[in-house]
């Protein structure tokens, strides 16, 4: 959902504060590719968090995971491209 | 009512209206001899009289050399004007050689006093600028200065005879004021400038 | 608070994201990769200030902000008076018992429109003071938030909407202006060059601009997709390409003693690995039109400045 | 009108520089960011010397441009520190830009401006054409008559642009030279009447973006985003708080002068208007500054020939007073508006514009106009304002007009 509803002049804070964070503005959907991860081959050496624009791929320590977060995503391909061990590619989203 | 209004037929004598007790005085100096820091001391000296002032600078770009002027007024209600003086009560000129140059009697009140750096008497002064009315003062300031200052720095000797010529602030307040403005080996050496210039001032 | 430099991979990734995903940078913006690594060299209380540009604009669209610290923008060529005032009202707070914090860091960050042609006397005026802050140049080489307009940072011979390709002048006429030594020949404590490909040296260099007493300027080569014309799943293979072509080699600058980082001393002992730039102009649309018969001459010129620009630099590094 | 007389209090001569730069040290300011620029140069040098002899405690930043001067007072400020600035002419014209920044980012800065003309040819005398540009900047606008009104003002501006429901850049426009340069007596508070009197900065609350509600600043502990972009959506909300900002800051700047008056035995009208021998008068000017002194004088002779002379002098330009000045002008047959600067191609000057726009409501329909004078300091002597006040009896005698706009004191 990135609708907001607008508010009145009274009830916004003074001198254009920003009320909401960025996390609540969803940039999954302007993605065209979506990067797949082949847990197998990954060596979670961290490049494609490190390199991802968008802050989209985080390392779960307690379970030792690399998580695409589809939610903001923007498919750039990055982490395809750098990825050392091709662990990871791009697939036209709406395929399987 | 839109009747007949006084002003319609009346032109104001400014001069008669004018606020009482309010003394104008225009220095006339060049650029680099201290007319400012004179008119400074002046009105520092008055306002320690209680009197109320205003001190400023003809608005220039003031360069070493050039004729600047500078004024003080001094009065004893608080001064609402803020605006040039053309009708000054005195006029001081710390440079003899203005006299051949600057219209320094221009507006001068008929009553008014004019006061000059110069060792020639107030006559010869007088009939120089051919001036008819009002009274004039000389006074040797830049013998004075020289004398005990080792140069010719004319401005606090002129302050000196303003006192003796006008009254309107006590040589006490002058040399407070002075003591003031300058750092101790300077105003050490000028107060007795000041001094003397109020001793050596004559008219005529 | 200080932290600890902690700059391995898992170290990095555990650290919290103080630029939030959300933001609505082009896919594949390596200036966004710059603002996040950036945030995750912060060793404690920080507050960022940015100049107009593509990163203020889609990290902060009203009410949304990507800014897990505090940050504020103001104009586009003034972030170093930003940076300034904040600085100077930290210092004065402390002093008057008014700040919670031991030390808060300051950083500004602009692009190269912001801080080689409008921001450069603000710039200077700031790093002249001595004021303590980091400054980070994110280059990439046009005024893209406007649309891909030429700036002092565009470098010779590249397409742009005001430099464009065209049968008499193809691309821009003019060099890129060597904004980091101009920084170094204020005698300023720390100049750096990085990029985002060698992101242990950008942290440990961005770390040091913090630690470091005084003003820091930190110029990060950052692809821009969208305005170089290339493939966005490149950004970061191309500012790799950058630092192997020497067309944006590495080094620092601390008190004015210049030193070649790894990645260009690496080359700079073995001149063979020196990659030709053809094949870093090549990755982008912006330079396509060098590639013709009738302006193929050109890219032996950039080859010249570049190869000229990396002598020189190689002599300051007293390593010629 | 009160005023202390000269026996009760401590009288000291000042420039109105001078005054400023005394008032601002007075006020403790943190961050002071500024750049020279005749005639407010003064200023500056005072405040460095107060910073250099360690007689204030702040932060001074000779700034490399205007521009960055109200920048880093704008930044500090958004850190939460007290700051103030001082400029004049170009350099009013070079923040031009940061002006809207820092009312737009709500940010309490206090500005004196030395009012100047602007270039060119290229004049350092007074004239209002500088601050008049900046009118709808969304600063507060006080003009002040003499250097005594400067320092006062200053110490009053700090209190207005920081009072939580206005949180607004305050700028104080004294005449160039006319009071900048010149010395006049001025009676100085105690340090610690003042200190008390603008106590601490005042800080509003806002809600962050972690859904917090946490003050208006930059603060690690309480992050806070200012100055997004802020597209069709929200912009014009903005916009809206700051006019009601505006609104209500005409109400608060009578209550603090009220509470200065208390303190200093000193007032000027109700703080936004100042109104002199007003009551049964016939015929008014009304002007801003340093005029008015001069003004003053000749009503007190038109008063003695039994002339029905006034004066209205607006105090705060921003936010206008409308309705002090509809109260002050309800007897009023005819008004001359002088204005000290020019709306090139406009109907008369930008106070005109005001004056006759707000008279429309009056339902007296009193004559109005307008005489542009002083551009680049040209004198405003008093043979000039006894004409002016002669043509208003002329107006009033005949129930004509034969210009509404004049030009006075230039050759034709």
């Amino acid at each position: 959902m990135n609708t907001q509803e607008k508010k009145s002049w009274k009830e916004i804070p003074m001198a254009g504060v920003c009320w909401v964070p960025s996390t609540a503005y969803l940039t999954g959907d302007w993605r065209t590719y979506r990067p797949i991860l082949d847990s197998e081959k990954c060596t979670r050496c961290m490049l494609c968090h490190i390199y991802c624009p968008d802050g989209a791929i985080a390392w779960k320590a307690e379970t030792n995971e690399m998580v695409f977060n589809y939610d903001y995503c923007k498919g750039c391909g990055i982490c395809e491209v750098e990825c050392p061990v091709d662990a990871i590619s791009m697939k036209l989203e709406g395929e399987g | 009512m839109r009747g007949k209004h006084p002003l319609s037929i009346t032109i104001i004598d400014l001069e008669k209206n004018k606020v009482k007790k309010l003394i104008e005085v225009r220095w006339h100096g060049r650029g680099g001899q201290g007319a400012w820091t004179a008119s400074e001391i002046l009105a520092k000296a008055a306002i320690l009289e209680g009197k109320y002032i205003q001190s400023f600078p003809e608005f220039g770009p003031e360069r070493m050399g050039a004729p600047v002027n500078s004024y003080t007024r001094i009065s004893e209600e608080p001064i609402n004007l803020h605006c040039s003086v053309y009708n000054p009560d005195i006029v001081v000129v710390l440079d003899p050689t203005l006299l051949k140059t600057v219209p320094v009697t221009q507006g001068l009140k008929e009553n008014g006093a004019l006061i000059v750096n110069t060792k020639v008497s107030p006559a010869e002064i007088r009939k120089k600028l051919d001036l008819k009315t009002g009274k004039v003062w000389t006074v040797p300031a830049t013998e004075i200065a020289i004398r005990i200052l080792g140069r010719p720095i004319t401005n606090t000797a002129m302050i000196g005879a303003v006192a003796r010529a006008t009254q309107i602030v006590s040589l006490e307040s002058i040399e407070k004021a002075t003591n003031k403005r300058f750092p101790p080996n300077l105003a050490e050496k000028n107060i007795p400038i000041i001094k003397e210039a109020y001793k050596e001032a004559r008219t005529g | 608070m200080i932290l600890e430099w902690k700059f391995t991979a898992k170290e990095i990734a555990e650290k919290p994201e103080l630029f939030m995903s959300g933001h609505r940078a082009c896919a594949g913006c390596a200036p966004a990769t710059v603002h996040r690594l950036i945030l995750k060299a912060v060793r404690g209380p920080t507050i960022a200030t940015n100049s107009t540009g593509c990163m203020e604009v889609t990290s902060t669209i009203y009410p949304f902000t990507a800014w897990k610290i505090p940050w504020i923008h103001t104009a586009f060529e003034n972030v170093a008076a930003n940076a300034s005032g904040i600085e100077a009202a930290l210092k004065i707070l402390k002093r008057k018992g008014k700040l919670k914090h031991e030390h808060v860091d300051v950083i500004a960050l602009a692009g190269d429109g912001g801080t080689f042609d409008i921001g450069i006397q603000a710039l200077s005026g700031a790093v002249e003071r001595g004021h303590d802050f980091l400054y980070v140049l994110y280059d990439n080489e046009a005024y893209m938030n406007t649309g891909i307009q030429r700036s002092g940072g565009t470098p010779f011979g590249a397409w742009t909407t005001t430099s464009p390709a065209g049968k008499k002048i193809p691309g821009k006429p003019q060099l890129k202006k060597p904004i980091a030594d101009i920084m170094v020949a204020h005698e300023m404590p720390y100049v750096a060059t990085a990029s985002p490909a060698y992101w242990i040296d950008l942290l440990k260099k961005a770390r040091k601009g913090l630690e470091v007493e005084g003003p820091a300027f930190l110029h990060v080569i950052a692809p821009c997709p969208r305005g170089w014309r290339s493939d966005p799943s490149k950004s970061i293979e191309i500012s790799r390409l950058a630092v192997e072509t020497c067309v944006f080699p590495l080094w620092e600058a601390i008190d004015g003693e210049y030193n070649l980082s790894a990645p260009s001393k690496v080359i700079a002992l073995r001149p063979e690995r020196k990659k030709a730039m053809e094949e870093y102009l090549k990755t982008q649309g912006r330079f396509r039109h060098l590639f013709t018969p009738e302006f193929k001459h050109i890219i032996g010129k950039i080859q010249e400045v570049v190869d000229r620009r990396w002598q020189k630099l190689l002599k300051k590094c007293g390593m010629a | 009108m009160v005023l202390t007389t000269q026996k009760e209090s401590k009288a000291i001569a000042l420039n109105g520089d001078e005054a400023v730069a005394l008032a601002a040290k007075q006020c403790d300011v943190d961050v002071v960011a500024a750049y020279p620029i005749t005639p407010q140069t003064i200023i500056v040098e005072r405040f460095s010397e107060y910073v250099h002899n360690g007689e204030v405690d702040t932060e001074f930043i000779c700034t490399e441009s205007e521009h960055s001067a109200l920048t880093c007072c704008l930044a500090a400020a958004a850190v939460g520190a007290r700051t103030f600035t001082a400029t004049a002419s170009a350099g009013l014209a070079l923040m031009h830009e940061i002006l809207y920044v820092t009312s737009g980012c709500r940010a309490p800065v206090v500005m004196a401006v030395a009012n100047r003309a602007l270039s060119a040819p290229i004049n350092i005398h007074c004239d209002h054409s500088d601050s008049m540009v900046e009118r709808d900047s969304g600063w507060i606008q006080i003009y002040v008559e003499n250097s005594q009104e400067a320092y006062d003002s200053i110490i009053q501006a700090f209190r207005i642009a920081e009072h939580q429901e206005i949180s607004l850049p305050t700028m104080v426009g004294l005449d160039g030279f006319f009071l900048s340069h010149t010395l006049e007596n001025v009676s100085v508070l105690p340090d610690e009447t003042v200190r008390k009197f603008v106590g601490q900065r005042q800080i509003p609350l806002v809600k962050n973006h972690e859904g917090k509600l946490v003050p208006y600043k930059l603060d690690p502990e309480n992050p806070i985003t200012i100055g997004p972009l802020d597209l069709h959506d929200y912009y014009f909300e903005h916009k809206r708080q700051q006019e009601e900002a505006m609104r209500k800051a005409s109400e608060i700047i009578r209550k603090i002068h009220d509470e200065y008056a208390n303190i200093s035995g000193r007032r000027y009208g109700n703080g936004r208007v100042d109104s002199y021998r007003l009551e049964d008068a016939e015929l008014a000017t009304i002007c801003l500054g340093s005029t008015a002194g001069t003004v003053k004088t000749v009503v007190d002779q038109l008063r003695a020939k039994g002339v029905k002379a006034g004066l209205l002098r607006i105090r705060t330009f921003r936010p206008l007073p409308v309705q002090d000045i509809l109260e002050a002008l309800q007897n009023v047959k005819a008004v001359a508006v002088m204005d000290r600067s020019c709306s090139f191609g406009g109907y008369g000057g930008p106070v005109f514009h005001e004056i006759r726009h707000v008279l429309y409501d009056s339902g007296t329909h009193p004559h109005v106009v307008n005489y542009i004078y002083g551009l680049g300091g040209r004198d405003m002597s008093q043979l000039l304002v006894q004409e002016i006040y002669r043509d208003l009896a002329r107006i009033l005698e005949t129930g004509k007009i034969d210009k509404s706009i004049q030009f006075i004191g230039l050759r034709e």
